[in-house]
């Protein structure tokens, strides 16, 4: 075990997002000997960013499971693992290798509970690296979201920093239904606080992150981040913009985003995926609905555009940055 | 391309232990197998048959309980009993059994009330029974989506090594896995990527292929042109055909091949060839894509007639074949009566197991559900 | 050929839409020799539905292929024989069945015309019929639109009405891109009139099937008659609705849309999928965006459950019918 | 568990022509193969030679390029060559490749320029080059979906039969398909499923696996536990197990295979045994997974230096190999030079190929995304 592992320390660490990962699931595996981790390289190698460095020398080759390269397999398997009482979280290696399990994702492991009446639980979750900002070649940057909260009987959510990272894939691990557990990959590497005595906010809790007046942005995992710089160049400009961090996608928590826009009457949703029947217009439309009184504007998005994610050398120009949110909030301001 | 029945039927590799007309005619790949089939007692032979007849007799009820609108739809067994009888009677009482969609002998035999396959065939549950519930012997719920439960079995079987449930050398103990999948369904990747699995992990697994001859109206030369028993020696699997209207060899051949998988030997294939004498489902029209001449050669291969000969010449009593013809009747009528007792369901329990723990958005679709329902008995009060 | 196919004959004819499905696609057959049937029991059969009953004898076995029974095979060799310059219209047998062939669908079919850079193109179609009310099992009444249209590089569409089938169908199969369409199944007997003398639409519009001036309806595919009942309830109640068949669902062609809600400043969206990140929160969301001012109400969406699709004995309470849509008239009214 | 070369580096039935040190010593197996290899005339061998060269010291340019924060990534060749070479010198001029994404050598030697799979690895293209662009010999572009593209090629296969484009006895004309892919992707349902539909299809189609022993860190003995070839006999394909580090062997079982196909015989599998000498891509680190010895033992069986032996023994002068180095130089710098040349992308491109036909939300979302530029370039006006 590494001396800076965070599960057995009692006092607030700053760790990369990665670690903290790491540690969570540490945790996750020491507390629960039926938690399983598969997938393709998390074993001997650690995983191709090193989430899962180190756990198997830990917890042995029965625990962490190089699997054959099959994701259905994966899935699949992992499912007839948790009707003999296992807990596994899989593995899928980038977002864009995650498609070739969804017949097992969507018409398996999302429905089965329902299928058995409640009669067994489908503990399952399933860990995508997601999200562009990298730099890599195709299938490696995509943010596949909005296909599985669109899909009953799937729980999403998405850390966005290392202390909700730490504690979210251990709430994952423990719910009794499927997760899907999307990590924003560009997110990886920076560090931050990761407190291990005390979870901040329960799993599918979205947090207001910045407090702000004038308008609210909202958005999940790497977005966040974006948000936020669009946030304080704004307040530069005289601007005011509370952020909120959805953390969940499904279910999503309302109400501090309902609340929030009552105050701002303004709205802006931002995201890397494209946008044309993307969670921004789940989240447009809902939040409409709440406070269709409260708008001085149409809730507006701000999205990957509807083209296959492009080569690299263009992310730039495809993934909304600061300034388009930026655009998007004086549009908001100009109704 | 139509099935090809006699190439089949003359393979040379087939394991069979009764001729059509139920004479013992071992071929001679059954003979490492007629040891078990000799340790059979009469009163389990007289169990295969009864099974059989029951169970057809069962189905038969359930088509016609279609017909009258009882029933959204019905895939028949009609045909395979001996397949699914000899297999399901192989299997030891620790042994985990995943079915298709068509395995209603199988499952009755595990202790499946077959009121629950009514049920789901009827769309009052997209399950029927638990599997947690020892009652149900391990039987877990049928899967539509084709092959898809392989995979659940490779992961199962997995979870029996991890534990160690299995391969310690007591066959009384050791557990196993036997999966039921069709010739069409051996085509999707689900099947290959469950063998991947299955071989990897040393899985102590049975891939139990029922070749009926037909994917719906599609023959299985089209799914593959050499035997599809052949599939399984591709991942080291070893793999064994059975003449899967021969209730005595099916039998056989699965036991030997679960026993060898519990012992730790890993997982194995059979192809156990047999025919869908009945529609695919009750909405399919068969005359549609096969002669009325294939059918009757399969019908010639009886697989209840073959074991009545086989019974027949060891000497059993007429009375027993009009006792299990009665019992038959009564079982299904049995079914007919509780069908028709069947209930409705409660609108809102389409909300109670979407999720295991509660879920806001759907705990808010059943509220509004609730109010919006009983605005409606307001306004007929 | 049978007598009453419609390609033959001059002057409008009476179809059953699942027989007018099958007059489109015997003449896209007979126009182009490279446009080829593909999938299961679709050839000696004539498919479940019968869509393609009488196709194989017509024009032979290659060119009407009952494939092995795999959906990631007919989607996936559908596209090598696009690239071998034919033009592969495919049958998944019902929507469930869809999912095995998912990642050949998003990861290759919808990106390739872009992988190539726009050197080769993807002509292929992809029959499904969805949706419910056919009381059938699991995986048989679904409707899987939303997966589809959040996938750049896919074209998707439903016709509600046998003319539309059959001139709707021959559009798909030129199509140079690839297109998903969706057949309601429930859709499939009633008859209608079919017009082969000249298209009524472009494939990719949208149209106003009722005219009306309280409230806007909007929907596709099956929804489309349960907004016209709705629309004749509500007029014995006094309110006029205004109701559009969407016909395309990517792209949406929203200019009727919008039109029709600055008139009436309500819409309600009905669809029988679930409606979490579904296209009615996308119709929603935009709509909003581009009629804010007008507005009287946030557009409200009646949709199936956000459940698995349930037994077949509770299609009814599951799927919104005519009151379920009145009761949001109603409450878009009651702002 | 890692790699165990040693037992399949004598496996009986390898094909092999040609000894580690460059001996001809064929195997048993490569008898019938035997008048396909003498059947080259000498500037064919020094061809592949020179390819194999070549191409590595592309790679190694490659690799340093992506080190240099030139490339994205980089997938290396590096000890794939003679797998590679052999099989793509098999082809013939109207024959379709599917490579997957690490077939450099198969690429350039059909006429891809490397500079285009460069500009793939840097992030400039998904694609990189034209298929129908016959300058690039029916190469398909790169699939990074693990096995997807088998199926690509099953499709094209069975276009060419639907076409009479093979089949009719004339090899001069007649087309076939080959795919590759590796030990990793062999997992995948995709090529399940394309196994299955060549084989129904009869196509003229050869599935080509490159066992190079590793996907990514997971040996191949994860894949599977009995040599991949015999996956191909599943299906009734004949199927080959060729030493991959042989270019000769590599040449002649595909060679054969191929020319079989397009005579209509159906497809073939081959496995080719190799050895992935370098890392998995740039970004992967070896050391985490396999030993010294291990990459030891298969720096002994360079294809590259056992077909310098074969040639030396031949007679080949000293001053053949000192040009052929030369040259490989030149070209590595060649697209060293070219590279540091290549210009950006337009933002605007990323619209222009999405669909084939116009698209109103596209051209909306161009429109806006010209206009917001514009905006900034007015802004700084
Ligand atoms: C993935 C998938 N594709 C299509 C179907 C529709 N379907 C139901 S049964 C069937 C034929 C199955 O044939 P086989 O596997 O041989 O089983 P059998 O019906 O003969 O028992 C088909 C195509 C399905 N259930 N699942
Ligand atoms: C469907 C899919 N899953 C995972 C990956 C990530 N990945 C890229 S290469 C690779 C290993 C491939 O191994 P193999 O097929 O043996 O080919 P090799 O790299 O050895 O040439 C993996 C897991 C992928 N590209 N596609
Ligand atoms: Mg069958
Ligand atoms: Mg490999």
């Amino acid at each position: 075990m590494s001396i800076d592992s965070a599960d057995t320390a009692t006092g607030v660490q700053t760790l990369p997002f990665s670690k903290a990962l790491n540690a969570g699931l540490r945790a996750a595996m020491a507390n629960d000997d039926r938690v399983l981790l598969m997938g393709e390289d998390i074993g001997r190698l650690g995983g191709v960013f090193r989430v899962t460095e180190g756990l198997q020398a830990e917890f042995g080759e029965r625990r962490v499971l190089d699997t054959p390269l099959a994701e259905s397999g994966i899935v699949g398997t992992a499912i007839g693992l948790a009707m003999a009482g296992y807990r596994p979280v899989c593995e899928i290696q980038f977002d864009g290798f995650v498609f070739p399990a969804f017949d097992q994702i969507t018409s398996q492991l999302a429905k089965l509970t329902n299928r058995h009446e409640g009669r067994m639980s489908f503990p399952v979750v399933i860990r995508i690296p997601y999200g562009g900002h990298i730099g890599a070649v195709e299938h490696h940057q995509e943010s596949p979201e909005a296909y599985f909260t669109h899909t009953p009987g799937l729980r999403v959510v998405s850390p966005s920093t290392p202390n909700d990272a730490y504690w979210m894939i251990q709430d994952a691990v423990a719910s009794p239904d499927p997760v899907i557990f999307l990590e924003p990959k560009s997110r990886y590497w920076p560090k931050g606080e990761v407190d291990p005595s005390a979870r901040a906010l329960p799993l599918h809790a979205s947090r207001v992150v910045r407090r702000g007046t004038d308008v609210t942005l909202v958005g999940h995992g790497a977005m966040v981040t974006v948000l936020l710089q669009a946030a304080a160049l704004a307040e530069s400009e005289g601007i005011s913009c509370e952020v909120v961090d959805l953390r969940s996608l499904s279910p999503i928590d309302y109400a501090p985003i309902v609340d929030s826009v009552r105050r701002t009457g303004r709205m802006v949703y931002g995201q890397e995926a494209p946008g044309f029947t993307s969670l921004g217009s789940e989240v447009a439309a809902t939040v409409t609905e709440q406070a269709f009184f409260s708008l001085e504007a149409p809730v507006l998005r701000v999205s990957g555009f509807d083209v296959p994610f492009p080569a690299a050398k263009l992310e730039g120009a495809y993934l909304p940055d600061a300034d388009r949110i930026l655009e998007a909030v004086d549009r908001a301001l100009a109704y | 391309m139509p099935a090809t029945p006699d190439a089949d039927a003359h393979d040379p590799a087939l394991v069979r232990v009764l001729a059509a007309d139920g004479t013992l005619a071992p071929s001679a790949e059954a003979e490492r197998y007629l040891p078990l089939v000799e340790a059979l007692p009469d009163s389990e032979l007289e169990t295969f048959y009864r099974d059989m007849v029951t169970v057809r007799a069962f189905d038969r009820q359930a088509t016609n309980l279609q017909r009258q609108g009882q029933l959204a739809l019905w895939p028949p067994s009609f045909g395979q009993e001996a397949a699914q009888v000899g297999s399901a009677r192989a299997t030891r009482a620790q042994d985990h059994l995943f079915p298709s969609y068509r395995e209603h002998v199988v499952c009755t035999i595990r202790g499946v009330d077959p009121i629950d396959i009514i049920r789901l065939m009827r769309g009052l549950t997209h399950g029927g029974w638990d599997p947690t519930d020892p009652k149900n012997g391990n039987t877990h719920i049928y899967t539509l989506v084709l092959g898809s439960q392989t995979l659940h079995a490779s992961g199962y079987g997995m979870g029996m090594v991890f534990d160690g449930r299995t391969g310690t050398g007591d066959p009384e103990r050791d557990e196993a896995v036997i999966v039921y999948y069709g010739d069409g369904a051996s085509s999707q990747g689900d099947v290959h990527e469950a063998m991947v699995f299955a071989a990897s992990y040393n899985t102590p697994q049975v891939f139990f292929l029922q070749n009926n001859h037909w994917a719906i109206s599609v023959p299985v030369s089209t799914q593959s042109r050499v035997p599809l028993v052949r599939r399984g020696e591709g991942y080291g699997m070893p793999s064994i055909r059975v003449d899967g209207n021969d209730v005595l060899a099916s039998y056989a051949v699965t036991r030997l091949a679960l026993d060898e998988a519990r012992s730790g030997e890993g997982p194995r294939a059979i192809e156990a060839l047999t025919y869908r004498m009945g529609a695919h489902t009750t909405s399919d029209d068969p005359t549609k894509y096969r002669t009325s001449d294939e059918e009757r050669f399969w019908a010639q291969r009886d697989p209840i007639a073959r074991m009545r000969g086989f019974l027949e010449q060891k000497g059993a009593a007429a009375s027993f074949f009009d006792e299990v013809d009665a019992e038959a009747a009564a079982y299904a009528d049995d079914v007919r009566v509780r069908t028709n007792e069947l209930g409705s369901l409660d609108p809102d329990s389409m909300f109670t197991h979407a999720y295991s723990e509660p879920h806001p958005l759907v705990e808010q679709q059943r509220q509004w559900l609730a109010d919006y329902e009983a605005s409606f008995e307001e306004g007929r009060a």
